[in-house]
């Protein structure tokens, strides 16, 4: 038990801070505060300004540009990134596809892909949900049939996020459709997303944004060897990236930092000859949510440790599931300091409505996503209850 | 106390749920509209022509002499339509008209408005300042047939289709209500530069009629609040039964079914609420603490209700081609109306002391 | 729609509010109102005042000491009970065995028990959960032979409310050991306590309070002309009262009472120069219950109307619910407006503490029954889930 | 930042874990005592004999010469263990003659409260008052070794068996510390009718003194709710897993189990919370936002745990039989002493314009 960070981690911190508030331009990082729909070419930069430092995949094996920082460092290093509004490297290039590649692709497979996917170079999505395949993944029906040393892929996918601005796409096909379990009979398949057949649709979303996609497969022909691992093996796979994508999966930087920023809109707001955070339910709220999101804090922190690479501890179910519910909750919370403001989403050109109580609702609405995306917070409840609890529910 | 509708009123709730279903938005297809809309002139000319704006005025100024109670009726029909119109706005805006406004001033400015040959709401938020039902910030100079306001007013909903606007302004230490013609309007901020406008009634009356009138202004947001969530419910219940996932209908997993069953008591809550905060209305348009309590009541249904619409629904239902994210957009809205959750908290904390109980059984 | 109450209705809430405040002792009334452990002999008296006024049974048929009530008129009559502090008729005897055995006992058993039932000179205690058959009462393992024309029962009843009072118990006991349904072979059997094998044990709860009690049956012998209707059709007739138990199933009256108290004991609790009251948090915690509370009445006045003798609108539900919900919530408010005065549950001969304070807690441990008894919130959700939006669940 | 045991607080947890469990009070068989309990002195014995009580004090006032991490995890078995003494009491009298008196004082108090000679509790309370730091209705007359003290303080848990009192009182318009020896006691009353008593240390150093002291004492009841907390979640999941309804064990139902699971995460969200709070509190006693925002936590998930817990016991967990309803009647008193949720939100409030974000990264 020592509450302090060490001389080393402290010194670790001022690095990271430093770095964020001083390598990656302030113009950048104000319009990622700022919210609404992410720039690409916003993203794009960020991550190659973390990459040249060093800085875009930590967690990779050190070969391919990984740093061997303990838990404690990762969290600074994302804590910082997300308090310095700096665009987080693109989570299906750094913690999805890449580490897939990196742990059961042929060498070729990472000389090819690792170092522009590290450097987003190649900007990738995920073809993971169908419409009858959400959280029941395993259902999923999109075919694969090799075809000498192509395989043609035929099928749909949903719920592709950024989809519009990917390169190319990681996809879970079925290639053996007379396997015994569902489970089986999954590979998992690199698609240039220029292939001849490929069809991305937008699906627009209830704060008008475009941000998931529908991508169609007609006749789409795959080269053989993009094929990472072992034919069959794409659940096992998809397991391990799914386990990945729990890790750092509470945003705590950036709610702390959303927190801060409401709580700055409420003394900025006036009311009466006083301001809003004179008010003693609104200033109660904020007090309570700063003491809910610190326990937050302080749980990643505690069990950051426990997780073993590729087999996530259990417990980082609670980070989703307590993560999702405090960002909606601060969402909530500033799209209420906005009031009235919040009815007006688009500002006209000599508006006097500031920029963030116009996004504050729209922002609420988008990120009702966050306990339905990525495990809904029904499947984590699930997850603690067999997993931890050992009850079957 | 009695909840049920007459024939009459049973009448006019098909005649608006008809109406309404035939100018519901398109939520599939392409680019559907999210978020807060454009005023919708065909459904707004069919409204008027239905006599739905003067429902709870005195046929002395044009009205139907109808009450609050069918107000409260066709906003719930128009809630649950979805219909994008300045109902709500325009309703207040009468009602300032018809509270503050002298008898030559009702003359000449209500009857269009409730036949609907103007378009006049209300202007009463202003730029980085809460909610609040006291002007601050746009200021009157002068008296009578002379008065100019100066400030901004932002966000004004429906600034854009307005004929007049009504305006709330600080005149000394007060807050008086004034009407403007033609508008300065860029987008939602309508900007005041000595501009020259009429000042409704007296200082002294100012007040009460703002009061009445967010009152009105409460009770058509409410209850088209009750019919989005009365909209939505079954929405979801419907899709609880037919989707399947894991081979077995949602309805299988029983923590998204008694989560249905409390959405259920939410929503018959509310409507509870609203079917009395009408009377309570029709009777005493002061009754400030029935509105305070409905904005309460609707708020809390309305956010719960809301958000599980969307989460039980899971990925679709974030999506603009599901029509239970549209209601959750306009229940958000409708939360930060006319003074939220909060704001109506802080209110009735106030005036705690000055009674022992709600009471809801009342003798005439 | 019309807001107001008729002349006649205002009368009679006129006559009621006259009749609870003035004819019923006030001291009675005040001990009531202080809560704990509740008075047998205050509610005998207070029970037969009532039906000495022809107001204990109103829900009967008229000649057996009814009234023909509006639902508006039964709902003032408990509003102003509750209001007056005036303990209501035994819920056993008046809204449980009575309606049964008026519903489907022989005329001599009418005459024989419904007048003492009314007057509460035979205090009845209901003999349905079982050890193993708590929610799924179908399961109970109570036996009944016929020997000769006696019934011999062996076997144990629990959660017997105020059992330790009682001078007769109605029990459902399984009479057809074979029927094809569980649901069959019960019926529905009186049995005098003082019969020769008929055991009481307290059971304690949490509060301290010995409000329930295990009741044990060996080789009891019951007279066969105190089996209630038919023979094996106990099931129905338990459905029929266990409907009619959820009429008046929100205490609306008792729940706005405890909440004018809770602010008037607010009031009264001195915080600096001010009281708890004028501390922003606690008012509006008052005002929220308030407005809610005013919901849950105002569904009471809705829907009332819609019950139908015997077959409880399923929409009763939302009332168990959401009342049970209130009540628990106003009891926990009290509780922290009581703060440390509710550490002393028991109060010395010279204490300063309010009788309220001591018993906040005890209170409100108690009371975290009411989503638990008579159908526990889980059971009244899959009820409105089933029978009102038709999802099995 | 490291939330680690090393191997002497291990075996300290485990120490005093085994002698929680050969003291815990029975749950089963006949009458059991509920509610607020006697103080079991064979237990206090026990504690002081281990050197619990010296735990978070200096060996130069005859402490152990550990820290508040040793008393924290100390008290989350005595919780664990619903041992009822009156150790979170005892820890706020010591910090409180600590942190007030003169170092005469502390030698003549402290060693003997430490080593449990003396059992010295704090009188904070008083009837018909809101919980407060401060003393209103108690006053001290007079200044060193002639003060008086006169007025109720109550209730003042163990005040029955203590040897001597530390009674805030009222001095002119500010707060001071005194300690009382041999008070006049009725059930939880302390009466002051010109009682003698010494004056600790000077009125400067008060406020502080008792800021320092009840934090160590919110350190102790969150701790010892952290232990109820953490043995009721797991009662509850085996009466999941055991009991049967309908034929299956209630496992089978999903709306439990998913309600199980927030109840872990409840748990959890607690315990950093008051690792966190131990940590913190040992290298700043006077770190009240810290103790505020563990008050909190463990406010709101010691009710959530305790209230479910009941009702996914059903009945059973209503009777006094099961040690699930007795941890809940203890974590109701924890949430009511030292000062509840609303109030250290309130504390909390006043503060919020101090920083930008809570740090819980730390630099030394």
């Amino acid at each position: 038990m020592h509450l302090h960070l060490t001389a080393e981690d402290a010194a670790f911190q001022q690095q990271m801070r430093e770095f964020f508030t001083t390598q990656v331009p302030q113009d950048l990082r104000q319009r990622w505060a700022a919210g609404g729909e992410p720039s690409a070419d916003d993203m794009r930069q960020a991550q190659r300004i973390l990459n040249e430092a060093g800085l875009a995949v930590p967690h990779w094996p050190v070969e391919w540009g990984g740093k061997e920082w303990s838990q404690l460092q990762r969290h600074i290093y994302l804590q910082e990134m997300q308090d310095a509004s700096v665009p987080p490297p693109l989570a299906f290039n750094a913690n999805m596809v890449g580490p897939v590649i990196a742990a059961f692709g042929s060498q070729e497979l990472k000389e090819r892909f690792l170092p522009p996917t590290a450097n987003l170079d190649i900007w990738w999505c995920q073809g993971f949900s169908e419409p009858n395949a959400g959280s029941d993944l395993a259902s999923l029906r999109t075919s694969a049939v090799l075809e000498g040393d192509e395989w043609v892929v035929n099928g749909q996918k949903t719920w592709t996020t950024l989809g519009q601005h990917a390169d190319w796409i990681f996809a879970l096909v079925r290639t053996e459709p007379d396997a015994p379990k569902k489970q089986m009979g999954i590979s998992f398949l690199l698609i240039d997303m220029k292939s001849p057949g490929v069809t991305v649709r937008p699906i627009q979303l209830i704060d008008g944004g475009h941000e998931v996609n529908e991508v169609f497969f007609e006749n789409v022909r795959v080269p053989a060897d993009q094929l990472v691992g072992e034919r069959g093996q794409g659940w096992t796979y998809a397991k391990f990236l799914l386990g990945n994508e729990r890790v750092g999966v509470a945003p705590v930087g950036s709610i702390k930092r959303r927190l801060a920023d409401a709580k700055s809109y409420a003394a900025a707001t006036r009311d009466g000859n006083g301001s809003l955070l004179d008010q003693p339910l609104v200033a109660a709220r904020i007090a309570e949510l700063e003491s809910q999101v610190a326990a937050l804090e302080l749980t990643v922190l505690r069990v950051a440790g426990n997780s073993k690479e590729g087999k996530p501890d259990p417990v980082s179910s609670i980070l989703k599931l307590r993560g999702s519910q405090l960002q909606q909750d601060v969402l909530e919370l500033i799209a209420d300091i906005a009031g009235p403001a919040s009815l007006e989403w688009k500002r006209g050109d000599d508006s006097e409505t500031e920029a963030w109580a116009a996004l504050a609702t729209p922002t609420y609405l988008n990120f009702r996503k966050a306990s339905i995306y990525g495990g809904s917070n029904e499947v984590q409840r699930s997850v603690i209850a067999s997993a931890i609890l050992g009850l079957k529910g | 106390m009695d909840f049920t509708f007459d024939d009459e009123q049973k009448a006019l709730r098909d005649a608006v749920r008809d109406l309404a279903g035939r100018h519901t938005p398109a939520s599939s297809g392409g680019d559907v509209p999210v978020g807060p809309g454009k005023h919708d002139a065909a459904a707004w000319s069919a409204i008027a022509d239905m006599g739905l704006l003067g429902l709870a005025f005195g046929e002395d100024v044009g009205g139907a002499g109808a009450s609050a109670v069918e107000l409260s009726l066709a906003a719930t029909e128009l809630g649950r339509g979805r219909l994008v119109t300045a109902y709500a706005d325009a309703m207040v805006a009468a009602e300032l008209i018809n509270r503050a406004g002298t008898a030559e001033q009702k003359a000449a400015f209500l009857p269009d408005l409730l036949d609907g040959s103007s378009l006049i709401v209300p202007a009463l938020a202003e730029p980085g300042r809460a909610w609040s039902l006291a002007a601050y910030d746009v200021t009157a100079e002068g008296e009578g047939d002379s008065v100019v306001l100066t400030g901004t007013k932002e966000p004004v909903p429906y600034a854009d289709v307005a004929t007049h606007l009504v305006v709330t302004a600080r005149a000394g230490d007060r807050t008086g209500v004034y009407l403007v013609a033609d508008p300065q309007v860029s987008g939602a901020r309508v900007h005041f530069d000595a501009t020259p406008a009429i000042q409704l009634g007296s200082l002294d009356d100012a007040p009460a009629a703002i009061e009445a009138a967010v009152n009105l202004g409460i009770l058509a947001v409410v209850s088209e609040a009750l019919g989005a969530m009365d909209a939505a419910l079954p929405m979801t219940v419907e899709y609880l039964k037919t989707r399947k996932q894991f081979g077995v209908p949602l309805a299988a997993f029983q923590t998204l079914t008694q989560r249905a069953a409390d959405m259920y008591v939410s929503l018959e809550l509310a409507r509870s609420t609203v079917l009395f905060t009408a009377m309570a209305l029709a009777d005493d348009p002061l009754d400030s603490a029935a509105a305070s309590r409905a904005k309460v009541q609707v708020g809390q249904s309305g956010r719960h209700i809301g958000q599980e619409a969307i989460q039980l629904h899971g990925g679709i239902g974030m999506t603009a081609e599901y029509a239970v994210g549209h209601y959750t957009a306009r229940l958000t809205a409708i939360e930060h109306t006319f003074g939220d959750t909060r704001w109506h908290l802080a209110r009735l904390s106030a005036s705690l002391r000055d009674y022992e109980q709600v009471e809801v059984l009342r003798p005439a």
